[in-house]
């Protein structure tokens, strides 16, 4: 798959086009996920769910984060906009969580140990292309997956490039059998 | 000869030699009794050990842009997790292409200052004298330092290149396959480059300053016209592009000995624009590097001059299209064209406007002055019908061809919202393409990619073209080096953490969301009582923004070196002005000698002065240098998000306690530090997080518990209210209860609370560098 | 200072300056009447008139490696059909890299040449004199024809690399962003920094020969044991890989005058071998690039000293997997190592003995010669265990976990069939794994890609070593520049055709199908009478083979510049004379004026001279300079196979007959020419396809019919031998019967006749030079 | 698909991948096509087709350049191979036909004009990239395929990565199906 911006190309490795099942294989296997969250999911104007595509898309990612109890670092200015739906996300710059996450002996954003998954959505696609590049190279120890509406080639998955609809509905898939793995777990553990 | 001959031969030459070395030493050194320091002409390796006590705080992060090289026939070689055939791995590579990025910013300004030397000896003489002023004693800062030596005449500067191209070779050299192969050695090295690139920016903007008068580092100079509307298309017009001042010059000098100067306009884009009008303030700005293809589109430029760096490299192609004549004018750029600089003037003027040739290569700028303006002279009212109003109707014409292939949206390096705005447009609506109008930098790129090969560029300025009409703007006049006396001044703020910091905009307008935001930061800034300093493009970005009043900021705040002041220092050279004032805070307000003493002074530098540098928009491998060159000094630098494709950062890590112990020299103790300041060379993604982290990246170790106070204010402030909550670090700010600011004691003190802080003793002198061995040890 | 004190100082300086300039001319120019000519020194744009006619018959062809530029942070900008953000498109793209290559590459030269330069003034004064004996009189060709001056002493190549140094700097410059755009000013400047590349190499063997006492170009010189298995493994053994002959130099003056030089091995990898038995002949060379990986991975050297270029960027790595020790000298490659230069000896090696220390930097030559003797001294017992016999059990077990992904073999550079080799060793079968090794160059791209993890190289060591236990060829000294009196003899016959050519084999290993190919391309030209000189690897390959007597081409081929003769310059610096000798053709035989003569003396090598060099492995940026050196002159170069990925070329178009014309001097007339030489760098597939095309591009246009028969019974035979057809465009180099080869006469009439051919007029003194205005117009 | 030596990926455009039928709707569309064989496919052992499959890769493309009566350049020392098959190809060097191929003024090899479509089979891999690239670059006038074994990206198309006995197959393939082609063609003509 071409990348979105055609030229982030960088060599004979590209990411596996990922899907909504895949991502869930992904999250099931990893021990101590994080989410980075950017400023380019973020609506400017500040308007809601009801009207705004972009709210619905951060709406989805907080379902997904709070379903799978998955740490948020919000990077750019994407804070602010999350705080005011009383979502507390860790605000910092996307080239210091990479610093952190490229070091194996990072705690990790609660103090656990190094996360070994890493989702992004949001992030301003070439700094998240450089980004990844860095994590692909000297982050061994990580996954990197992509849930942004354009192919990532540096990440090791990546959500296709896609319409803005397609999108909405991978994040929701996303959420709903996130839920339904919940529920699944939470009967096995009361069993 | 005889042998007697020879032996007498022999003796004349000893004393010349000797009488030589006096007499150098003599000229050079008037009136200069500081002891020679231990870093004079420092070789590649000679400052490795501070180079290597920086990398350890601050590591080297690397981005690759790409997992292959491709720089030898055994490639190209994939990195990723392999080494090379030439047995190298994807981080030493990516040092090496940064390296050599740095060596190519550096070659870029030192050949600049060389061809500049060179004109400006063949001009006025080896021996005119380099005298900044009554105001100005130290006049070559970085030259004392890394030198130790200081300029008497323009003749001097050039062993100073010299110096910095032998060291520039011996670089180079190392980015060869199969050299250096160790990561901490190259960055070593790319130090060492921006080293020298800010010697030779210092070498070029003091030898022009010197050379063609320009001001003297005076406050309050002049303000100058600055955007695309200031130009009178009525007028023949020439176009200056690039950044050597040379051609410019010789333009309006010729413009005015021939009592010309009413009848040409003479305007510039990029760092000759500044330059420019640093030699002559009628010169008009059109702006920075972002408006090039546009203007260049608009055909109002009858002559366009070429001189360096920076040019679209397509102008002769773009020039022709609108029947522009374009003199090129250095060695750097010559574009295939004939060379007439031997040839008669008028011999050639007609060629031009005969179109016997497409243009020329004149290696003699007061040829170009004459040329330029004698073939606008004659061109411009041939080119009348060119310089036609813009048309919407055959943008909408245009737009209707658009095959949606989103290619344009795609290729955007902003992916600005190109697409939806050429549907509206299709459909004669131009708001959408009007914004992108306003943040778009004209690279061209969409256009390149356009399945339906629209013009885009052209698409774009006409809409803004006939929108904007009187794009009318004002920018200060480069003033240069700043006064030893406001220096004298503001060291004692500055040092003490009263001023809270020095912010200098500079580089080039890759911004991720045009240029307001940089004219943005500024303001809240100068509001705040920073001193703003700002060169090139990112200097005339600041000026083409007006506040709800319609003034720019160089009208609204003060042309002074201190609180809340902004100065324009000038063009891209001017920048050795940036770390050229720090030194002389160390050398004038804390009397650190800085005669060939790098490393105390970048000592000092790191722990006490707060500046730092916002390449917001850096591009080139010029701008590369310059970073490095500021961060060898101990100057952190922030650049845009563009910037992480300079594949390389250097970042602090304030988790980890121990890499910021420092040593306390008065006490002779190793005490914990802080993580002032915390990044060497930080990319930010937003205009938000560069405000955020400002206040914090000029806090420094060495502050006093009311210059930490301010600083921590601003901090808490600007985080609260770009970020909208309260900074999750300030703990390892605060020293100990008297850095905490009034304002927000409260908020501060449960802060500190909820983190078990503990109070620290602040170190009295501290320092990275080794404790002095004792006597006889 | 009263005014009467500085008027009189300043008198002085007057006086001393003149005084100081009569004496410099004196000193530099004893005996030396020849007027200056017009191209002293010349600056970027100056023999740009030159350049483009060369460009306008040998047009530029690009290969572009890379669709895209990375190069600034407006990228990546895909250039496929597309212009770049800066307005750059593929062709000038691929001309910028070009020329970015070459900068390295002369950066590299100039840089060691530097390095050098120091080092012998220190250790010899500036005041020792360039004297390279009876014999030779031009000591310097290329300075003398660029510079304009000939050195006296060895402080005058100052000047040399200072002018080197700022020429450099400002072709560097060009390759910035939003520089040059076009891409025969691109060309252009590659062809300067080619001559800047020849005149440091000049520069470094000339001093190296005069302060080393190294051969004098002397006949004859000694023997060299050359070979992986010369070496006692008994003794400690002392590695130097590199460039830089200094550091191995006082190595073995270190052994000889402690008496040591039976106690202890040197040995050496790639140029620094060369150059250190050219210091010594009693050190042995191990072989070319192709064998480091190899040698240090068979853990026999106990101490590498790495010097400069073309060395592992993971020596250090590597070294430390067998417990060797590294020392690093320059710095160019520090290698993140402690810096040792200013410690005590005794503490440096004992800190190495006992592994506190990986390895040390020490800029000290002199120290590196102590230091790397005492340590292998003291370790080669300890590491008597890791010298081990290999043992190719181990080699089948890891043969057997292969997981046939058959990566080795894809990313092998040259599909070499690994992957069989590795199946075959699985089953203990060896013989074609050994065949590997016999051609690899031990790249290690195949291990790094094995998705087993797999130690290749090590394997294929370990076949190797054991099949091939005694690898030990011969190599001649190299003996450095040709003296007067053998151009005195050859000038005549070569300008004049009757020895058909002087073939150059020249540099690095990245062959297609391993170096006995060179030797047995020299061999081929040796049997028939061309002269054949080669340096640096490509000398080494000549040496490493043997014939079916089993004696090396060396032992079998007089050292003399003559027919039939095979000469070892030396090392890769030593390339300078492969020009310089045309040079002196042009100067001794045809009494050309040489200095500051560039233009006339490439021209009359480009028409008379029927020289060619071939870089059959060329790999590095050196190499590319190296070419672009040569080309300049008018001398072609033959690349291999992996050549195309220098992404540039320079053909000629033999069909288009109008880019062949001449001027021809004596009759003022234009006339028509032959594509002769036909290119001035081609890129060959295979060894046939070099061989049959190097009688072509020996042919000139000034021969006479006698040498044109030679030269096209060469031709034809080698083309029918190599190809096994006759070379369909022999017609083109038949200017009249006198022309046909007296052997082949019924053959070539009938062709001649099947073209339809003419004879045509030969031009007396063919040019393309312009033709001199006459007096008064 | 990855190319055979992974590096030599360029950026974003990649070649089709080719089979024999997308091939002859190549030929069928080319005026001038042209056929650079080089040293590859070439035994250097001289055998002949009954033991060696080099020998029969050869044979292949003889059969193909005869059916389609396409003219045939020899580069490399491939030449020899042929003339002792007795069939006539152009020896040249592989840089020789690029530089004169990517000229849109060239006469092509019979004189007929510029080439529209060039096969290549059994050029060095790396140096046919090299060559192809600047085709693809510089030679907009024409079409490149490749039907060596390896998938080259350079080409406008390539047969993809395949064992020997695939590519054999592939050949014999692009052999009948010009014969067929050839046959109605001629059909065609003679009604
Ligand atoms: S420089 Fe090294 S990594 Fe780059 S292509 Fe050459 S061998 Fe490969
Ligand atoms: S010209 Fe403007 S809109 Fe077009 S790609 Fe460049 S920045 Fe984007
Ligand atoms: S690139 Fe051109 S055709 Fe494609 S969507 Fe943009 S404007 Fe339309
Ligand atoms: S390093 Fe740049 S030019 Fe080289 S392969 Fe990668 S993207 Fe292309
Ligand atoms: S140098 Fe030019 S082509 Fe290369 S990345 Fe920068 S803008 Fe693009
Ligand atoms: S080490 Fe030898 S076999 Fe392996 S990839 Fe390199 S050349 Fe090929
Ligand atoms: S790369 Fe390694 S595992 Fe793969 S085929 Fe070659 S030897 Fe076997
Ligand atoms: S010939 Fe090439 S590889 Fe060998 S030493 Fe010289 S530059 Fe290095």
């Amino acid at each position: 798959m071409m990348p979105w911006q055609p030229t982030t190309i960088a060599g004979p490795k590209q990411a596996r086009v990922a899907n909504p099942e895949s991502v869930i294989r992904m999250l099931k296997k990893a021990k101590r996920p994080l989410f980075i969250i950017g400023p380019v999911i973020i609506c400017d104007e500040g308007c809601d769910e009801t009207v705004c595509h972009k709210a619905k898309i951060r709406s989805s990612c907080m379902d997904i984060a709070k379903e799978w109890d998955i740490p948020v670092v919000t990077v750019g200015h994407a804070f602010k906009s999350f705080l005011k739906e009383g979502f507390d996300t860790e605000p910092m710059g996307i080239i210091e969580i990479v610093n952190l996450l490229k070091d194996p002996e990072w705690k990790g954003l609660r103090g656990e140990g190094q996360h070994d998954l890493v989702l992004f959505i949001g992030v301003t696609y070439y700094i998240a292309s450089q980004g990844l590049s860095t994590l692909k190279h000297f982050a061994q120890h990580l996954v990197t997956v992509t849930l942004c509406k354009f192919f990532h080639p540096n990440a090791d998955a990546s959500f296709p490039n896609m319409s803005d609809k397609k999108w909405l509905k991978y994040l929701e898939k996303l959420k709903i059998s996130l839920r339904i793995l919940n529920q699944e777990i939470n009967t096995i553990r009361r069993v | 000869m005889t042998l007697k001959g020879i032996k007498e031969l022999q003796n004349e030459i000893w004393m010349i030699k000797n009488l030589k070395a006096n007499f150098g030493e003599l000229r050079l050194n008037r009136n200069w009794d500081e002891p020679m320091g231990p870093t004079s002409k420092p070789n590649v390796t000679d400052l490795r050990a501070w180079d290597f006590k920086l990398l350890s705080r601050f590591e080297p992060f690397y981005a690759p842009f790409c997992d292959m090289c491709c720089m030898c026939t055994f490639g190209k070689c994939d990195l990723l997790g392999k080494k090379g055939a030439c047995g190298i791995n994807a981080d030493a590579q990516q040092a090496r292409t940064f390296l050599l990025s740095c060596c190519i910013g550096t070659a870029a300004h030192t050949a600049h200052a060389h061809h500049l030397l060179k004109h400006l000896i063949e001009k006025k003489g080896e021996n005119f004298p380099i005298d900044l002023g009554m105001n100005i004693d130290i006049e070559a800062p970085i030259m004392r330092t890394v030198i130790g030596e200081k300029p008497g005449k323009l003749g001097d500067f050039r062993k100073v290149l010299d110096y910095c191209e032998e060291q520039l070779t011996y670089l180079l050299s190392a980015t060869h396959t199969g050299q250096e192969g160790n990561i901490l050695d190259f960055e070593s090295k790319t130090f060492h480059a921006g080293m020298i690139d800010e010697l030779s920016k210092e070498v070029c903007d003091i030898s022009q300053i010197a050379a063609y008068g320009m001001p003297k580092g005076e406050e309050d100079v002049p303000l100058i016209e600055l955007g695309l509307g200031v130009v009178d298309k009525e007028k023949p017009v020439i176009l200056c592009i690039g950044h050597n001042v040379a051609p410019g010059a010789e333009i309006v000098d010729y413009t005015n000995d021939k009592g010309l100067y009413n009848e040409v306009e003479v305007c510039g884009i990029c760092c000759s624009a500044i330059d420019i009008s640093r030699r002559d303030k009628n010169a008009k700005i059109i702006g920075p590097l972002s408006k090039q293809l546009e203007f260049i589109r608009s055909g109002i430029a009858d002559v366009i001059v070429v001189d360096e760096q920076c040019i679209r490299t397509d102008v002769l192609e773009e020039a022709l299209k609108n029947n522009s004549t374009v003199i090129v004018t250095t060695d750097n750029a010559c574009y295939g064209l004939p060379d007439r600089t031997n040839e008669d003037a008028d011999k050639t003027v007609s060629d031009l406007i005969e179109r016997r040739i497409d243009g020329a290569l004149i290696l003699d700028a007061e040829k170009v002055g004459e040329i330029a303006v004698k073939t606008a002279l004659r061109i411009s009212k041939d080119r009348r019908n060119i310089k036609i109003l813009p048309d919407l109707k055959e943008v909408t014409k245009y737009a209707e061809d658009c095959i949606k292939c989103r290619m344009c949206e795609r290729t955007c390096p902003n992916s600005f919202p190109v697409f939806d705005a050429i549907q509206d447009a299709g459909e004669g609506q131009f708001s959408k393409l009007l914004e992108v109008y306003e943040i778009c930098y004209s690279c061209g790129k969409c256009e390149e990619s356009c399945k339906a090969d629209l013009p885009l560029v052209s698409m774009l300025t006409k809409v803004g073209g006939h929108y904007l009409k009187n794009q009318n703007y004002r920018i200060r006049q480069g003033r240069g080096p700043i006064q030893d006396v406001e220096i004298r001044k503001v060291g004692r703020p500055i040092v003490f953490g009263e001023i809270p910091g020095i912010i200098a905009f500079v580089g080039c307008t890759n911004y991720p969301k045009g240029g307001e935001e940089i004219a943005k930061m500024a303001e809240e800034f100068l509001k705040r009582n920073y001193i703003v300093v700002a060169t090139g493009c990112s200097a005339m970005s600041i000026g083409e923004y007006k506040d709800k009043e319609g003034i720019t900021l160089y009208e609204k705040y003060e042309d002074v070196f201190g609180a809340g002041g902004l100065v324009n220092l000038g063009s891209c050279v001017s920048n050795a002005h940036v770390s050229g004032a720090c030194i002389k805070i160390a050398n004038i307000f804390a009397k650190k000698p800085l005669r060939a003493n790098y490393e105390e002074i970048a000592d000092y530098i790191l722990n006490r002065i707060g500046a730092c540098g916002v390449a917001f928009g850096a591009y080139s491998q010029k701008a590369s240098a310059i970073t490095a060159g500021i961060n060898r000094w101990g100057i952190p630098a922030i650049v845009g998000p563009h910037g992480t494709k300079f594949k390389r950062l250097l970042l602090g890590r304030k988790d980890k306690k121990e890499s910021w112990k420092v040593n306390d020299l008065r006490s002779g103790e190793v005490v914990e530090g802080e993580p002032s300041p915390e990044h060497l060379l930080y990319a930010a993604e937003t205009k938000e997080e560069v405000i955020a982290l400002i206040p914090k990246i000029c806090i420094r170790v060495n502050d006093t518990p009311k210059g930490r106070q301010t600083k921590l204010t601003n901090y808490i402030d600007l985080h609260q209210k770009y970020i909208e909550t309260f900074p999750n670090d300030l703990h390892l700010f605060v020293r100990n209860r008297n850095d905490i600011p009034i304002t927000y004691r409260k908020q501060v003190t449960e802060f500190l609370e909820s983190k078990g802080w503990k109070p620290k003793e602040a170190p009295f002198e501290p320092s990275l560098m080794d404790f002095k061995k004792e006597e006889g040890r």
